[in-house]
């Protein structure tokens, strides 16, 4: 090739680079086989501990659920996973597709007008949605009320510092907010007041922001019932696994009001000459490449194929398969919170509260009792007082499908032996 | 051929997945939970078979063009083949199974991983640390920037604009914006390359920082790169590097002997993590050392062998992202590097480098090309000479599905009329280049001599070229309340009780 | 479009993959061993790097049909849809990676999983034993004749043929052959099932056994199977049963109850472990009482929870193939059991005769139905009422390629002429088999308005009708010593030196 | 449906079923979940030993060696496993090509004329050959000469058995003979005298068969050059796993003399009426659905896609590839070889024979030496004593690309300890 280019040697090709910039090589070992490769990377994931998924209680924003083999299956097809972002319509209707039906998912799941194409995760969803409050009404306070994941709470702050954004904790807003920021359930798995706090942030002219749990929708009011404006959410328990925190999926719905205000990439329904139905990105002025400074957001990839398992797995099961695995998430953690409370010592923290499948308990052994469990293979519950000083001793314990009643007999015995 | 949407296909008899019972005595959510809580109608998802939804989902796989299958020259975007020991890698139970909130001494082969790849790519892009946090190249961007921004501030310096050439991609301008700054365009020379004049005028006391990619979007290196660095740092600003397209000299020279304060790699170009159909990637940021106190937390460090999560940063701008990253994209991206090594990503840089130049050898006479060679790892031309036969680079981007390419980036950068980015990548055979050197000049034959049929094309795809401007017209009428069809999703004919 | 050959892909300077040195001090072979037991040519494999390798597979599976993607009504073969988790189950590493020479203790849950398959087979098609050695139906076949004749041997009497009916499939006298009898064929009635009168005449002490099918190929339940047994058992016979169409009534009745000595199952149809383009399969033989001495060896036994593996069975037939057979398609077929449970085979037999009728009913009026109904799980049509229009089974076959289908089994069985046999299973919706008996109605009517139309299908694949007469003689002109070119292989230009 | 066939249950379909033959209900559990489902499959897997690859020395015909992730990513593609036999060429062509290249592969590998579409395993391959020879001779014995793979030699009976075929040890053939058949590298490593058997079968007029290991045709003569008229083997080592013994697949080629007479698919090169070329099964005259009893075998489904997978290996390595592999093994076991002769009471079972990477040796203490390994996890040599009542204390060790330095260290220490 260098022949037909007309030079006799790579040196050539790199004459812009001024010499004193060139290095004799990289600092790093040559390459290896495959075989080798993978000999290495085997033994890295071998010293990790892996928690059977019947034994894991731990949850707090990352989900142990049954995953159907349908999904890997459809997302390990080259033709989804190598494609890139749909620019050409033509030839990327499969993604274009799956990323519409995907839109109309959570739509339907949130109850309201449209969903985006996707978004990094739960925590971004939340920064991006307070963005467009900000946006919107003009205003620069964001209250955020409860306990919304810790971290999301930090991933706002850091997001709302660049643009002088105050996030304050509260749930009374005022004529200077923005948007009000709820979890439902919440970070302890608790169900809280969407209604009264949607009216209340309404009633001071700002946005009402749900941050969801989308397997709880299909038992939950949601945020569209409410009326709230915009819906967001991690989407891990649609399809995909813990993987040690990523990648997930970030989703947000919003009103028709604030459609030209989402972030991100959004799909519509076209048609070419012949009148064949297809699909396209649309609405790009909201977009980076178009817009630049001027753009509702800075996304450009986002978590397309995460999207897509999600829409697998919700397309498997179906409203009846999920409202299926919520209830008998529902139950099961019932169950085991009736189980554990009966034990001396343990006791509901907050008893006066809902909760669906994750719920806060005061435990008697804090200091030693995930060791315990760890030794019979049981991830215990988390703890609270990592984040909050208020919440000494207290842990959240989480079921799902997963959980089978053996599976909890082993939790309750090996706490209480 | 088109495919009906999964909801038209839905048959309210399909057999649902059979699914565990609770199997304990508990009363279920509708029995405790108040009823203003719960759902009132349930969500029209659609109800389907396994084997309706596997055939579905199928069917719009094979309606996708991708790297597996084509040729995938897209400007800017290293679409480079994705080894299949990448994905084998990530679906190791001993990574998909960790949850985020087990014990350190529980991950540590995890956090081993993390600090190796930490390592291997401040080695390639000679800086001090590396935060493996973001999750893309525009979320890499913005952590950068927010992290100059502290550094400012932190000295007791309000600098409140960024610099980004007008060539620059659009995610510099728009992560400028979302940390606050105002963005101050920088005009580039006749040779494509920045002007060093318009950016001596624009540095002041109030610039926060240059975003630059090198070698540039016209995929020419910036020859003053040096001059560019001192002249930003007289002015106590950072040089921001957007690694989007470091895969032009990998193991040649390296941003960080540049002068760059800050750098992002999208590993889903770089290092070959899937790019999915628009992601998910990761956006890892290098930076020199004093910027360091302000990476995002948590970072990883090792002590001994020992390894651990530091979350207790004083200046760090926080976090950026819930927990520690893409982890599943950061094997890949590992695992790609061990099998690499540094002999491998050289010998990658320099192919890449020798295949667009051979396929920009290939484009003269056929397209304009604005800029004088040689290009690094990827190159820009102008179907501006074809205007004269109504031909825009939209047609031949189009000609081009039509014989089974994918279609180069068009319209950027916005410095060029008509622009033909072109990136073949080192992963692509000389007799893929010259198929489709071939189809841009039978393209270009075409537009000459029936210029009318290329307007039609594709129609080999399954479907012909779509009519954006009507979806933004109806949308614009439901959104203003003009019309029911939202145009964005569908909608079901109506819903059923919970 | 088609797709070049590897070999024709092939480049001499395509990166070659790492692979792992030996790191050892030893002479290498072609120092060691004497030159004339070393190769002289090295073989003519292409060279492609992996993105190339992965492409040209890529390409080539989206030129295949497939249940993935296709309605596949292929009559006898029942193409039903393979669950994703049973290839989960295949892969795991407990299975995938277990030596057939490790001792007993260390594959307890292989053995278990043998066992407990082979109890529900048991208890499907109703016998005392099951192997699960043969690798594919007529493997299985021969197995069971080969058991069958050993049994007659062991009791001193040489019989020397084995009774088919013309309905039969090809394996069926293959394999009769294979093992050393004389095939004599049985004529079917008018009806379609098996004329009692020709199978009288046609049995006596020379006949080692019957072999039928039921349903027979014609998907007609065998009414008066319970007459034809003691026929058979009255001259000591044995009958045999072919299991590629039990499908048809799991749950419903048991060939065992019927009086079949001798059962072979196609796990690779009924029990959805897929077909691979043409296997691997899995073939087990059930067996009663009375052939049990002289199963293959080994057998897997089961005492006080303990498995072994019994290799001490002084009648047995001995080895039909290496090692405990497809193991992994055993474990693809045992998942499938568990996940359907007894409820849901039966489920699936009832849908798929459902299914069947249903689509036979939508063939009225276009296509002929030589045989009453009801039919089984498949039916028989012919396509002799288009012969008036010179439309042939071949073209309706290649009419549903062109609109999306794959073709039914055609000019099988070869009692029927221009038969065309579907069988839709149970896992296809109403809506496919709608869409599919339109098809057959486009087509029927288009063979009457415009038959040469036809004749040209189908036009829209990657080729049109091959001409499979011209290749037959190009390579009888290569065995004739009249041509160089083999047709049966590509041939390299010229051989490189090792 | 019921109701547009005209029925009104489905007992109306089943009417040809006699009353006394239907059953009440299958002795069988119902159904599971899919996730409980694969919670019981994964506990019976859990309940069998893994041996780690490099630690893996046992052969005996199944071996561990690298396996690309290139094969695994291709054979699970739906389009080619969940197709059926490529009856209709247009819409088949993927298989059909992968298939013409195989044959195209292994005809190269062994150096002979024509290969088929793939067989069961190498044992009924060996079968199949002997059955080819014995039509085409019309002699009814079979020479099998020195250590033949046991069970091939077993499945080789069986078949014969029913033909009335007399299987014989020995390599003298007489006018009686209708092949010789032998086995290079033999089942215990060792090289045998390929082209002297060849010749002496041809001076008898009989065919002769060579049982071979692909990976060691990189390397050794193949049988086209010194003149066998079949080939047949195992090519498990193409990029299978050992999967507890199956599926794998066997491979035959053949002389062009003898095509007619192979057993199973053959693909060849066709054209349509616009010259495309495109591939058809063709000289179905020899098979079962044309030939019926005249067949030249009752094979029908065969081994496609484990024919496929070793198309993929085979294609990913290349010539160089192959004979890299071959060449790093026989190193390998040489050099383990070497060091364990070099103990007190190891010795080569067969001192003056050449080996590639499969030897025989005898060890001082049989009875304990595995189940030593096994505690160390080891997977030991294989007792040859099982079968041959000759080889008391004699076991045979493999080495591949997969035994690194330093596990074949750890095997020396652990049998010297
Ligand atoms: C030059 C350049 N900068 C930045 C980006 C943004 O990266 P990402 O899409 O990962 O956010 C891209 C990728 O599109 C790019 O090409
Ligand atoms: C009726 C019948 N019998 C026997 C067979 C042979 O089964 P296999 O192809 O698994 O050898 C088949 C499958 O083609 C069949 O349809």
């Amino acid at each position: 090739m260098l022949a037909a280019i007309g030079i006799d040697s790579m040196e050539g090709l790199l004459v812009d680079i001024p010499r004193s910039l060139r290095i004799p090589r990289l600092e790093l070992p040559n390459g290896l086989s495959e075989f080798e490769t993978m000999a290495q990377i085997t033994s890295l994931a071998d010293r990790n501990r892996v928690f059977p998924d019947r034994l894991t209680f731990r949850g707090g924003g990352v989900y142990r659920r049954f995953i159907p083999a349908a999904v890997a299956a459809v997302t390990s097809k080259p033709e989804f996973y190598t494609a890139y972002t749909p620019y050409q319509p033509e030839a990327s209707q499969g993604t274009l597709q799956a990323i519409y039906e995907f839109q109309t998912l959570i739509a339907e799941l949130t109850a309201l007008d449209v969903a985006n194409a996707s978004l990094y995760d739960g925590a971004t969803a939340v920064a991006e949605a307070a963005m467009m409050a900000f946006v919107h009404t003009g205003r620069k306070e964001v209250l955020v009320s409860g306990y919304l994941h810790p971290e999301y709470l930090d991933v706002l702050r850091a997001f709302g510092e660049g643009r002088g954004i105050k996030i304050r904790k509260g749930s009374e807003p005022t004529a200077k907010t923005a948007a009000v920021i709820f979890q439902q359930p919440d970070f302890l798995g608790l169900l809280v007041d969407a209604a009264g706090l949607t009216k209340r942030a309404h009633d001071a002219g700002a946005i009402a922001i749900a941050c969801v749990d989308p397997i709880s929708l299909a038992l939950l009011a949601p945020p569209g019932q409410y009326g709230a404006d915009i819906a967001v959410g991690e989407g891990q328990q649609l399809g995909l696994s813990p993987s040690y925190g990523g990648p997930h999926v970030g989703f947000i719905a919003c009103h028709k009001d604030l459609v030209r205000r989402l972030p991100g990439r959004l799909i519509g329904e076209s048609h070419d000459a012949q009148g064949r139905r297809g699909f396209v990105l649309t609405l790009t002025a909201r977009e980076q490449h178009i817009r630049r400074e001027k753009a509702t957001s800075n996304i450009c990839t986002n978590h397309s194929l995460c999207a897509l398992a999600a829409s697998v797995y919700m397309t498997y099961m179906g409203a009846e398969g999920m409202r299926h695995v919520a209830d008998v998430s529902f139950k099961r953690a019932h169950a085991l919170a009736a189980r554990l409370t009966a034990l001396p010592g343990w006791e509901l923290a907050f008893p006066e509260q809902q909760f669906l499948n994750e719920f806060p308990i005061r435990v008697p052994k804090p200091a030693v009792m995930n060791r315990k469990l760890a030794r019979r293979g049981i991830l215990g519950g988390l703890d609270m007082h990592r984040w909050y000083r208020e919440l000494k001793g207290v842990f959240t314990f989480t079921c799902t499908e997963v959980n089978d009643p053996r599976a909890i007999d082993e939790l309750v015995e090996a706490v209480s032996s | 051929m088109t495919e009906p949407l999964s909801f038209e296909k839905s048959r309210p008899n399909a057999h649902a997945p059979r699914l565990p019972d609770a199997d304990v005595t508990a009363a279920g959510a509708a029995d405790v939970i108040p009823r203003e809580l719960l759902r009132s109608q349930a969500p029209a998802l659609p109800r389907l078979s396994e084997p309706e939804v596997m055939r579905h989902y199928s069917r719009l796989a094979s309606m996708n063009y991708s790297i597996s299958e084509q040729f995938y020259p897209l400007g800017s975007c290293t679409m480079k083949y994705n080894p299949v020991a990448n994905e084998a890698a990530a679906s190791l139970p001993g990574f998909t199974a960790l949850h985020p909130y087990q014990d350190e001494e529980s991950v540590q082969g995890a956090l081993e991983l993390m600090w190796r790849l930490e390592q291997a790519l401040c080695a390639v892009v000679g800086v001090d640390r590396v935060t493996l946090q973001p999750a893309a190249g525009a979320h890499g961007e913005w952590t950068a920037l927010r992290m100059i921004q502290a550094f400012h501030r932190s000295r007791g310096e309000a600098r409140t604009e960024v610099l980004v050439p007008d060539s620059a991609h659009g995610t510099n301008p728009a992560s400028a914006a979302l940390s606050g700054f105002q963005v101050v365009e920088v005009a580039s020379a006749p040779d494509g390359r920045i002007s060093l004049a318009d950016l001596e005028a624009k540095l002041s006391s109030r610039v926060a920082a240059l975003m630059l990619t090198n070698p540039n979007t016209l995929g020419l290196f910036e020859r003053e790169i040096l001059d560019i660095a001192e002249l930003v740092h007289n002015t106590g600003a950072k040089l921001y590097y957007d690694g989007a397209n470091l895969n032009a000299f990998m193991g040649v020279c390296r941003p960080g002997d540049m002068g760059f304060d800050a750098v992002h790699m999208n590993l889903h170009k770089t290092f070959t993590t899937p790019h999915g159909g628009g992601g998910p990637g990761a956006g890892p940021v290098g930076v020199k050392s004093d910027l360091v106190p302000f990476l995002p937390t948590p970072t990883v460090e090792r002590t001994n062998g020992h390894l651990k999560l530091d979350f207790k940063r004083p200046q760090s701008i926080g976090r950026v992202r819930s927990f520690y990253g893409n982890f599943g994209m950061l094997v890949r991206a590992y695992t790609y590097i061990v099998a690499m090594g540094g002999d491998g990503l050289t010998q990658a840089s320099m192919d890449a480098v020798l295949s667009a130049n051979y396929l920009r050898k290939r484009m003269e006479g056929l397209l304009d090309l604005p800029h004088e060679g040689p290009c690094m790892h990827e190159f820009v031309a102008s179907a501006h000479n074809l205007a004269p036969n109504g031909i825009r680079a939209l047609d031949v981007a189009k000609g081009l599905l039509e014989r089974d390419f994918y279609a180069p980036t068009i319209y950027f950068p916005l410095v060029v009329p008509e622009a033909i980015m072109v990136e073949p990548t080192e992963t692509e055979s000389k007799a893929t280049l010259d198929a489709f050197a071939d189809a841009i000049a039978e393209i270009v034959k075409e537009a000459k001599e029936d210029p009318d049929k290329l307007h039609h094309e594709p129609h080999s795809l399954p479907v012909g070229r779509l009519d954006e401007v009507a979806t933004a017209r109806r949308i614009n009428a439901y959104l203003l309340g003009q019309s029911e069809d939202p145009i964005l999703r569908w909608k079901p004919a109506r819903e059923q009780p919970c």
